[in-house]
């Protein structure tokens, strides 16, 4: 199972998936009503390394990190 | 890096910083100091902060500062920093000035933009996400 | 402006600017300090100021600032600054980032090339015109 | 008269001289051999405002400030 995490205000409790690919993991994000609207403007980090490659694979116990815009300072 | 609850003691983290790079023959010492703005009625704005992407991203730059032979330190709030007190602390040190001032412009913009950290204006004590004025990070998108 | 005999107490200086500015709702305070490399084997720079002049152009500096929502501030060493001391400290304070980070940029180059401050090496206590690192003012050569 | 006086590691002292203009006070001024080598990279001050018009009219008393290369910081 991959653990997915949404960070900062998106507000929504983790979830455990089924996927081999992120790219999997956005085909099952996309159908989250709540989660959906928020994909476009979200990076990604997989066990806290930010990517930017949707084939990369994943392995059971992997974490997903979904990262919402941001404003530090 | 360092992380504090709630404002920032300026005073002892520069002091600090200077006393620490007192004998590394830097030349320029550049901080950049944020403090919150008394606007739209707000108390005080409140800070969500992902610490491991925080360090790598930090690490980066300490790595990329160290290649100009300069040295980069930054220190930010967490949860609620009341206006007019402050939530960043960042700094350069660099033998040659115009590292150290071309430095800090690079890595206070790219914190901005890729720092994982999340602001909220705090008003009647409730927190409201800033969304209008948050960046999505580089490679925003990629689930959609 | 503020003019000191032998090194500054940046510590002291930066807090009470940070202070004076407590109240004034600027988002962003970027200082730039300057501080004496050891090194080609000195035991520490030596400045002479022409106040006058340095008046005037720190003035229209603090008229171009203003026009920006900003406040320009600074502090120089007159005579002996040892290795490892600091001689220079100025600052910039804006309601916003990117006019800090332009501003403190221009007012530091334009002060080393403009602000009539003579620099020397102090080597076995002798004082050393520093020409080599000298630059000459804007409109130089108008009496040759 | 005019004063000139030559400022941080010139090391000469003040002048007066008579002079109508700027360009009076450049004609005396390059003929004086230890002045003279300074005088292509220094800029000029006229009671401490600095100016770049070699035909300024000056006055008796008018300070004239020659100000060599610079170093702050």
């Amino acid at each position: 199972m991959i653990k997915v995490e949404f960070l900062g205000p998106i507000g929504e409790e983790s979830l455990e998936l089924k996927a081999h690919t992120l790219s999997d993991v956005a085909t099952q994000l996309q159908e989250i009503e709540t989660i959906a609207p928020w994909l476009s403007k979200c990076a990604v980090a997989v066990n806290d390394q930010m990517t930017t490659d949707l084939s990369m694979r994943l392995k059971s116990g992997d974490r997903v990190s979904i990262l919402p815009p941001v404003c530090g300072g | 890096m360092e992380l504090y609850q709630g404002a920032l003691d300026i005073p002892s983290i520069f002091n600090r910083w200077l006393k620490e790079e007192n004998s590394s023959n830097y030349g320029a010492y550049i901080p950049f100091i944020g403090t919150i703005r008394e606007e739209n009625g707000i108390e005080a704005l409140s800070f969500d902060i992902y610490e491991p992407v925080l360090k790598e991203w930090f690490d980066s730059w300490v790595a990329k500062a160290e290649k100009l032979g300069a040295k980069v330190k930054m220190a930010h709030a967490i949860g609620d920093v009341p206006v007019h007190t402050s939530s960043y602390i960042s700094a350069v040190f660099s033998p040659k000035r115009r590292v150290a001032l071309e430095l800090i412009d690079e890595f206070v913009e790219d914190f901005k933009a890729n720092a994982p950290i999340w602001k909220y204006d705090v008003i009647n004590g409730k927190r409201v996400y800033a969304e209008d004025r948050s960046t999505p990070m580089s490679g925003s998108g990629l689930l959609a």
